[in-house]
């Protein structure tokens, strides 16, 4: 369920980093939005990959469940290539949803950049 | 005398209705005082709750919803109302606890229970009577 | 095909319904795309529909409105329905041009017409019909 | 019609400056607000008034035809007294409308405070 005809409410771009690729997310994430991060988390999740991939969501201003599904899902597909997944950020209500799914408990929710790249160093 | 304003939405789940409907519960929240915050906690369960209308109610085709909004002083609360499933087996009309992360099920209701001040579901069974969550926020 | 994607509005003409539904007008252009400039013409316009109908049509008491939101691609259009007059003279069914200042009448169509790029009435006489106020903007 | 019962969506605050009342609005003015401006403005049109009634609608998000009816009664009876009126400011729609209905015909229209000011050194 993809709104082709309306303008794009949602940004995403990636930046290869030492040890992680990073995928920014910006704006809402939604059932119109969440096949387009999909899409673009999978293409990260490959065979010559670095060994993380960090999600920045401190722009997201909304997530639904939808959304949430694609980030499980992926999780799950990064995990079976023994690849990390870090989540990045996110607004009081975005953090809120990603608890209630326990989501914060099957991989690492950080608040900033700085702590991604500190945990990176560790792992590196 | 407590003044109730209504606001009914009709509409069917196709992607941009629900987003605009979710865009509009949220307005109507911040127009009566709601908080930034408390107006994204009225725009994810409204969201919530129409795509589960969307997916359950009608296997993800459109079909029919009205949205039911009220204002009263100090709270702001939404009724969902479906009018399926039009298949399928009738469910329990109660908010799953714990939801089932090894299905994926039950986190949609939880959400609305969690990031709402209240929330009940009524479901009157698989004869197309359809299924209403109804849910609020306590306005400061 | 050109898919219409429609959510219809009903509520009483009363102060707080009446903010709370031009928030929600505004709220869905933007959900489509609409600038905030945009969104703000639609508001004003949805803003002095709504007053014209509780006004003129129900004499400043409450009655029922259905507002009507339409996106098609390209476009975002409003119809604000009301009952009225259940009493007074039919009136013509036209935008008054040029408005009179001295009597202060005919500003609030005129204001629907300059800030909305297509507008346009239906009267059906004084027999509880009611009228219609059809307007839009086109989204870029 | 009044909105008893929800958060101020309006405020108002005025000031004495050497030849002028000014009195400084912010949000929205609609059917709900506009009595408030109108008592807020009543109260500035006495016997002892300055001779020039600044009005700043810089901060005004909304304005509707309810709004502009007060300023519309309020000038008129600031003229009867003998007073002048400056409107300050606003937003591009809120613009629109004042053009729509001619008020920029009728009272100065000016864009900052600054100009508003310079007025008053013309007239004082
Ligand atoms: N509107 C509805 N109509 C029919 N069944 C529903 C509706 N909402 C929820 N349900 C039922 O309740 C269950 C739990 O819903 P939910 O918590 O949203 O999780 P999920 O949608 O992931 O299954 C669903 O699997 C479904 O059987
Ligand atoms: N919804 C309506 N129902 C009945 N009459 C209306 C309606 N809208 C407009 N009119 C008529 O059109 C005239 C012009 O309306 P308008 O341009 O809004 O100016 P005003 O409301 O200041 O009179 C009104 O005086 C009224 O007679």
């Amino acid at each position: 369920m993809e709104y082709t005809s309306i303008p794009p409410y949602f940004q995403i771009s990636s930046e290869e980093i030492p040890y992680a690729a990073v995928l920014r997310v910006a704006g809402e994430v939604d059932v119109g939005s969440a096949p387009s991060l999909k899409e673009r988390l999978m293409g990260l999740i490959v065979e010559d990959s670095p060994g993380t991939i960090v999600v920045d969501f401190q722009s997201v201003t909304f997530l639904d469940m939808s959304g949430v599904r694609v980030l499980e899902v992926c999780h799950r597909r990064a995990a079976q290539q023994g690849l990390r997944f870090i989540l990045v950020g996110s607004a009081p209500l975005v953090h809120k949803i990603l608890v209630i799914v326990e989501l914060d408990k099957r991989m690492p929710l950080v608040e900033t950049m700085g702590e991604a790249l500190e945990m990176l160093g560790r792992a590196g | 005398m407590r003044m109730a304003h209504v606001v009914k939405h009709h509409f069917e789940t196709n992607a941009i209705a629900m987003r605009m409907v979710r865009k509009e519960a949220g307005a109507a929240a911040r127009a009566v005082g709601a908080t930034e915050y408390d107006a994204g906690r009225v725009e994810l369960a409204v969201c919530e709750a129409i795509a589960n209308a969307h997916v359950h109610a009608y296997d993800g085709d459109p079909g029919p919803i009205v949205l039911e909004i009220t204002y009263e002083p100090g709270r702001f609360s939404v009724a969902v109302h479906d009018d399926g499933p039009r298949t399928g087996p009738p469910f329990e009309p109660k908010f799953p606890e714990p939801p089932d992360p090894k299905v994926g099920n039950g986190f949609g209701l939880q959400i609305i229970k969690r990031v709402m001040d209240y929330a009940s579901l009524e479901h009157y069974g698989a004869n197309g009577h359809g299924t209403t969550v109804r849910m609020g926020i306590w306005l400061k």
